[in-house]
């Protein structure tokens, strides 16, 4: 692998950003990698079964990035990955607006499945953002929920699971 | 000093963003309990079963230990992605 | 789930596609789904120590589509995803040049994740594709690996731990 | 009659591209063991380790039952993706 390759980019912003103008940050010049897998989180219509007119999404920025490095970091000590791109929209969001975005590139495409899905369970659970929906009915904080907790502990309490894919 | 910030719900709920704390506390649990003495419903709203806390912008449990100076935060499970 | 968000678009071809479009098509008037998960496969500049200059896809054209057929109807039935593009590229490529996209659209993440790997390590062992590749020293027809074998395997092998995806 | 088809390195391999059978076998074994005995070099090629076999473009095994007027293919572990 060759060292140039292992880059990060990680961003908490307002802005939208490009699915398209990521992808081809995972790609560019990178001969080595095999696999790039993306992940893109919306804003769902329909949430608990109110109808979501907009989103607003706080975070704690002093915490924010570093939080989301030590996950990335993390990523990189369980699979060769080679480049990592993790962006976060903080701010006001309409329905169907794009919230988070996760992009993995790696010689091996079982690797950036893993890195990128661990990376996305890890966020649910560990980086400081909260959501307030407002739908038809009132404005509410949405609450976390036991799935996600049981998904990002699943990745720590296997190893002889994992260890299949390193 | 401590400053102890508060975040989304939790913020609302105690109805305060930042608090600045004059006192010494052992670990984090020192300054959980003492918060939660303070009002019948903080009671609740900080117990570990409904919030999260950092210390210095990295989450801990109740043995981390606290210093003059530290960062403390207390918020709900995080919702983001 | 909204019956008309059940679409699946496959197809096999000589022509590049395009990897925004494709995200496009999986988000365009979308909103009850939260996820999107995208996977492509690149040519890697160096495949076994030796550097490829070309490679020639050939296919089974009456079996190709039957067979990604039968493997998304698959993915449907062990998760409820809504919408699933797969493109599989034939023919002469180069070096980096895109080979084949997956995309699903899920309302939750964990099931976009999973069927999406799923549909790709299916595609590994199942679909009729042969690479030849050619290198600095000669043309030779790529070996199948061990590993795909067993990563294909597993999604059948443990449907205890599939079960808690679903 | 039987279509049988060969692709990628086992087509190089046998020479062949189709071969018109106008016998009748009563499953895929049959018709494995019946090519692998033309050629020495046959009985490598086409053995179940080494190659996979579709009847009508569905991969099966040994004991799927041949019909008049079916495809069959024999090809190497498919490398796509």
């Amino acid at each position: 692998m060759q060292a140039k390759q292992l880059s990060d980019f990680i961003s908490v912003q307002e802005a939208n950003f490009s699915q398209a103008e990521e992808y081809l940050a995972l790609c560019a010049g990178n001969r080595q990698d095999g696999a790039i897998v993306s992940f893109v989180g919306l804003v769902r219509d329909i949430n608990s079964q109110h109808r979501v007119q907009k989103l607003t999404l706080e975070h704690y920025p002093a915490m924010t990035e570093k939080s989301l490095k030590k996950i990335v970091t993390e990523a990189r000590s369980l699979w060769p990955i080679s480049r990592v791109r993790l962006i976060h929209r903080v701010g006001a969001l309409q329905a169907s607006e794009q919230i988070v975005f996760v992009g993995v590139s790696s010689r091996h495409r079982g690797h950036a499945f893993q890195a990128c899905e661990f990376i996305m369970d890890q966020l649910k659970t560990r980086a400081p953002f909260w959501k307030k929906e407002q739908d038809d009915k009132d404005e509410h904080w949405v609450q976390a929920n036991q799935q996600d907790q049981q998904k990002a502990r699943q990745w720590l309490l296997k190893p002889e699971d994992l260890s299949m894919f390193m | 000093m401590i400053e102890v910030l508060f975040f989304a719900q939790l913020r609302e709920q105690m109805g305060h963003e930042k608090l600045a704390l004059q006192n010494a506390f052992a670990d984090l649990g020192a300054l959980r309990q003492y918060l939660m003495a303070q009002h019948r419903e903080w009671q609740d709203y900080l117990s570990p079963a409904h919030s999260l806390a950092a210390v210095n912008q990295c989450l801990v449990d109740d043995n981390h230990p606290l210093h003059a100076g530290d960062e403390v935060a207390f918020f709900p499970p995080v919702t983001g992605g």
